[in-house]
């Protein structure tokens, strides 16, 4: 099982780095690939400035494993990876990488979203959302 | 008998840790609870049981044995 | 009416810069991405090296300028991006790069399929699969 | 009448060359093609027409006027 979970934002040089690393994998015709971006919500007059993300990692590696597993045997991909974030993350970065490829492009929109749902519905991370006067709620998925 | 008991998300702020072992007289997940929830604050917050990383149907009542890890876990809110 | 069209092959650094260039952007909060990658297609014996790429780009343009505002009628976007290669790419590069921006991630994968449909369908785009002992045919969108 | 005549695709093989100006005696696309088919080897390759950059249904038959730009436009293959 590949590391899912990286400690900040995903940087786009990182996004970028994913993408090389593809291009020798000849049998590729087509990626796709979903961000999660921190978003500056306003809620009830205050505006979040980032979410701090934190995980039960053992059970979600167990989880992140068998959705790697479904998705090979429900879609016809050729490479999938996940990465998710952990600790803070500011309004604007990325937390959430989801990256899929296939021979060619018919599946791979409904691979990504079925992963980023999954990993949404299945995968113990927990989010507190961190406002500008540092007060804090507690996320949850909608 | 003790069990490792973890706290997730908003049950941090709550417990005012993220994890302990515990001494208890709990036999099950329902006592354990039963326990808990007489000694904190926490009716209020939603959340299911992952016991040695496996998860716990709502319904259920699990007997508990020597060292067992007791995940208390809110709603998910990755992605 | 933004460039489209890129002298030979999308770098994946261009891609991360791109990326990069979105997280001033705080109400994103779903990205998606579609990339189309060069495959070494074999195709009677012999495998396709590169295709060479060229186009009618003032006719494309329009296309290009049409589907642009359709896909803002259809889907509830913050921001779209097309960029395809013209001149020769060789396999394992990135010819196509269609990028797709939402505040929440429902429509964003339906959204990039149909702009990368769109684009195929549409646009007077000409590629020449290119073998590797120098022959050709031309491609024909399946 | 003179018209410009932009080829692409597999056509700028065939035609050995990617534009050029030329005089014809056609009034119509149609005649226009007629005469292109019987100096060029092309009727085995499918094609459409844009002229002045707008597409031409396959069954239309449009008027050409001095100065016109008539695109042949084979199967497209973007992506």
């Amino acid at each position: 099982m590949k590391k899912v979970f990286i400690e900040g934002p995903i940087s786009s040089a990182f996004i970028g780095d994913s993408i090389a690393k593809h291009q020798s994998k000849t049998s590729i015709g087509a990626h796709n690939i979903f961000l999660g971006q921190v978003r500056a919500d306003e809620i009830e007059g205050k505006s979040v400035a980032a979410i701090e993300y934190s995980c039960y990692e053992e059970l979600a590696n167990e989880k992140l494993h068998e959705i790697r597993e479904e998705a090979f045997q429900k879609f016809d991909l050729i490479c999938m990876h996940i990465y998710h974030s952990l600790g803070t993350i500011k309004t604007g970065e990325v937390c959430f990488f989801v990256f899929v490829s296939a021979k060619r492009r018919k599946e791979v929109y409904s691979a990504t979203e079925w992963i980023v749902n999954q990993v949404k519905e299945r995968t113990p991370i927990f989010g507190k959302e961190i406002f500008e006067d540092q007060s804090h709620q507690w996320k949850v998925n909608s | 008998m003790e069990v490792t008991l973890k706290y997730f998300g908003q049950l941090v702020d709550v417990m005012g840790s993220h994890e302990e072992v515990r001494s208890v007289k709990a036999q099950n997940t329902q006592e354990l609870l039963e326990h808990l929830q007489a000694q904190y604050a926490i009716s209020h917050i939603p959340f299911q049981l992952a016991i040695n990383q496996k998860l716990v149907d709502a319904e259920e009542n699990v007997n508990l044995n020597e060292g067992d890890v007791v995940a208390l876990l809110p709603p998910y809110a990755g992605g």
